[in-house]
């Protein structure tokens, strides 16, 4: 592996600009080690800055979410938020109605049901919902409910 | 936590140790993961071992993912 | 404005803008804006004297093409570096290799998705080395996945994990349900090599590809942009004294001639663009259905002749497949959107 | 298609609408408004219906622009003045490329800017609404624009949406009834109504301000008030930003310069301890 700042010349455009932020490594010496501990390895390193509110707040709460999308409409959702034919075990048919973006907020945030869901059914939607990535149908609305924070 | 805006990708990210004390290292000198490992606990002042090397290919793939390191 | 030649004539011919009224500005931005056109238009209007607001919107454009300009050729970077192991080029297609390759065509446009074009025995490794590298699919359903396998030219499309962003690999430039066969091993056998690794199409395949692309894709949606880039190249390309020979040579190749010389026409009509006439042949009829198809937006940036647009719809399916797999394509579009 | 022309601060907007209805209450709002530089707004914003025969019958609003998101919900004809308004939000949400953008409300006093932000819901319009009538300036309550190479605050002094308990409050206090929109109940946000920023406010839409402070209240909840560590304040900003990444390396730079701003998280039960809260550390950081 190489850094890419150790790159060769003509690799002009890869610099990094890397400022501090806190203070770094003014840690104990047992903190030290501790960093290259295996245990180290369960927290998350890197943390990315995403688009946040991508969108006018104006539009937060405002879009709807179609599960699946109705491309895929006839499908149900299983417990892990994936798509499967119907009647599969543990799975669940969409709800009969687009997904309000203030409902599908308070169920990524604070694990609340979908008016007329039983808990199980919702959490299978939130999940197929957190799995929308950008270009699927609803992802621009997903994006957009993203929690600031 | 160490701040980084990354020019070629336009991305922010937030690093913690000891990932910039990696890129430190691999900007002085590219090396691959079990030489970074030795070199890293040489600068930590802690002594070496498996565990550190494992650690440290493990963050080199995090980083790598990002793209900011990369295979030569 | 009823239509959008003012934004054509301004891209065309800059000075043409100097009797521009407060209403001509303000409707002008917003059809360019529809048509993606804007950050081209900014550049093309560069140096002259402008109403501060339209200088203004105008440096905005430039700012929004440039830092997709960035994304662009760092997603460009990461499929380099997870397809270069295993010996895979990347062949540049459309807004990539305009950006990448520094192109006129470039300036000022935004740039989308990441299309590349991969010899067909290496698709398979090409899709592997992504998959691995972080790219997913976007989960389509069976029907889709098959159909895009089975007469698509390119993978369904893959969508990477943590940066969202959408990679198009093809393996020719038509889909293999068209009823012209392009020549793909002569596309990669004449890319030419930017940096190592790292190709664009040769100068007649790339105009090939931008009129399969005006076309083909889709029923002439964004077309004055696709002819924009059309009329960059040819500009750029035909100081090449045996450019225009090359082309019909390639065009004919590639069994686009017919395409090629519409395309021609349609740029010479619209951005006086200098153009061979002897493979722009005659103009036909049907060429001022394209034109009004192509100029089709009002004042507030809204499309405008519905019926045109219907027409070009259907008839963008007819170019695609032959008419019972149409029929089929339709019947099952229709039904899982009823679900 | 009719239509209005008005500028806030630095945005000229066009906004145009299939009916009367939503465009005569846009026009009573923005009542003292100026009018877009050289009379060219760069920024178009529209309502329609979503099909045509939706313009007469049960009509519903579609909220359109130069700028369009996918997915969005149409809304009630009766709520037409706030759709109109969301589509303004929407330009400069999507399109803003010359300042850092951040969903905020932010007064002035004495060249200072203070920014109130956080998410929907936090009481900030409220509270820059009422400080906005006791001495200080209004500069912005959707969205606080900061150039990057001055840093300077740039104020966008749109009119105020309050919400549900927020509108009693405000109409104690503002004597000028004009100042206000109709209201517009069951909204998807609740009760609604537009409050136009006092005369000094539009009159100096064009005098920059300083930021020398951002506070993040939180409506609701006992007094409380605590530190934010500054990669927190970061990663708060960020999120809170409509446009840090796409301005690059010019966005990262002006939230460097903000990450160095005195800034504070609080909670408050109601406007009045909001009001001490706030102005206790003003007080502090000498504003």
């Amino acid at each position: 592996m190489h850094g890419e700042d150790g790159q060769p010349e003509d690799r002009p455009d890869v610099a990094s600009d890397i400022g501090s932020v806190e203070a770094p490594s003014r840690a104990q010496k047992s903190s030290r080690r501790d960093l290259l501990r295996l245990s180290a390895l369960g927290g998350a390193a890197i943390i990315t800055i995403r688009p946040g509110m991508a969108q006018a707040a104006a539009s937060v709460n405002m879009c709807t979410i179609a599960v699946p999308d109705a491309a895929r409409s006839t499908k149900w959702i299983k417990s892990d938020g994936t798509l499967v034919s119907k009647n599969t075990a543990n799975s669940y048919p969409g709800p009969t109605s687009p997904l309000k973006a203030a409902d599908i907020k308070n169920a990524i945030n604070y694990n609340t049901s979908y008016p007329g869901y039983t808990s199980a059914q919702s959490s299978a939607y939130t999940n197929y919902i957190k799995k929308l990535t950008q270009g699927t149908a609803g992802f621009t609305c997903f994006a957009s409910i993203q929690n600031p924070a | 936590m160490t701040l980084l805006y990354h020019k070629p990708s336009g991305v922010t990210h937030f690093l913690a140790s000891p990932l910039p004390e990696m890129l430190a290292l691999l900007r002085e000198v590219p090396c691959g993961a079990d030489i970074l490992a030795e070199r890293l606990c040489h600068r930590l002042a802690i002594p070496c071992n498996d565990e550190a090397v494992t650690v440290v290919t493990e963050r080199l793939a995090e980083l790598a993912a990002i793209g900011l390191v990369h295979s030569a | 404005m009823k239509d959008a030649w003012p934004l054509s004539r301004a891209l065309a011919d800059p000075l043409s803008t100097r009797g521009f009224t407060a209403q001509d500005w303000t409707d002008v931005i917003s059809i360019a804006r529809a048509e993606r056109l804007l950050g081209s238009l900014a550049h093309r209007l560069s140096g002259m004297p402008l109403p501060a607001p339209v200088a203004d919107a105008f440096a905005q454009a430039r700012v929004q093409a440039g830092f997709s300009h960035i994304q662009a050729r760092w997603e460009i970077e990461m499929a380099r570096r997870a397809l270069a192991p295993r010996g895979i080029p990347l062949i540049l297609l459309k807004g990539s290799a305009f950006a990448f390759a520094g192109l006129p065509a470039g300036i000022g446009r935004l740039v989308g998705d990441l299309d590349i074009l991969v010899p067909g025995d290496l698709m398979a490794p090409a899709e592997a080395a992504l998959l691995a590298a972080g790219w997913e699919w976007l989960k389509p359903d069976d029907y889709t996945d098959a159909y895009y396998r089975r007469w698509m030219h390119e993978l369904p499309p893959l969508v990477h994990r943590d940066r969202g962003g959408m990679i198009d690999v093809h393996h020719t430039i038509l889909p293999l349900t068209a009823r012209r066969t392009p020549d793909a091993d002569a596309l990669v056998a004449d890319s030419i090599e930017v940096v190592p690794g790292i190709r664009i199409l040769s100068p007649a395949d790339m105009i090939v590809h931008a009129v399969t692309h005006l076309f083909a894709d889709g029923d002439m949606a964004g077309g004055l942009r696709n002819l924009w880039d059309i009329d960059r190249l040819l500009r750029l390309f035909s100081a090449d004294a045996d450019f225009w020979k090359d082309l019909k040579l390639r065009a004919a190749r590639h069994e686009m001639a017919d395409p090629v010389a519409l395309a021609l026409r349609l740029a010479d009509r619209i951005y006086a663009t200098p153009v061979d006439p002897r493979l722009a042949g005659y103009d036909r009829m049907s060429d001022g259905l394209f034109i009004r198809r192509m100029l089709a937006r009002d004042g507030w940036g809204r499309e405008t002749r519905p019926f045109i647009r219907l027409a070009f719809y259907v008839r963008s399916h007819w170019m695609r497949m032959p008419p019972m797999m149409l029929a089929r394509h339709l019947w099952i579009k229709a039904r899982s959107r009823r679900g | 298609m009719r239509h209005l022309q008005i500028r806030i601060g630095p945005a000229g907007f066009r906004i145009g609408s299939a009916w009367p209805g939503p465009l005569a209450a846009m026009r009573d709002l923005y009542a003292g408004y100026p009018m877009p530089q050289d009379d060219i707004p760069t920024h178009t914003a529209r309502i329609e219906p979503t099909r045509f025969w939706r313009r007469w019958i049960r009509p519903q609003v579609a909220i359109c622009g130069d700028h369009m998101l996918m997915d969005t919900v149409p809304m009630a004809l009766r709520h037409g003045l706030l759709a109109a308004e969301m589509a303004m939000n929407l330009q400069m949400a999507l399109g803003e490329r010359r300042f850092l953008l951040l969903h905020a409300a932010a007064v002035e006093r004495g060249g200072k800017a203070l920014i109130l932000t956080g998410e929907s819901g936090s009481g900030k319009s409220t509270l820059a609404a009422m400080l906005g009538e006791q001495g200080w300036r209004l500069l912005a309550d959707e969205f606080v624009l900061i150039d990057p190479e001055s840093m300077m605050l740039h104020p966008f002094p749109r009119a105020v949406s309050l919400k549900n308990s927020a509108i009693p409050e405000m109409e104690r206090i503002v004597a000028d009834q004009s100042r206000f929109g109709p209201l517009l109940r069951d909204t998807p946000k609740g009760h609604l109504r537009h409050l136009r920023p006092n005369a000094d406010a539009i009159a100096r839409m064009d005098t920059l301000a300083a930021p020398a402070l951002i506070l993040f209240p939180r409506f609701g909840e006992a007094p409380q008030v605590q530190g934010i560590g500054r990669a927190e304040l970061f990663v708060r900003l960020t999120q809170g930003s409509t446009n840090y990444i796409p301005l690059g390396e010019r966005g990262y730079g002006a939230m460097t310069k903000l990450m160095t701003l005195p800034a504070a998280m609080f909670a408050y039960p109601d406007t009045a301890s909001g009001l001490d809260i706030v102005e206790r550390y003003c007080a502090e950081v000498g504003l």
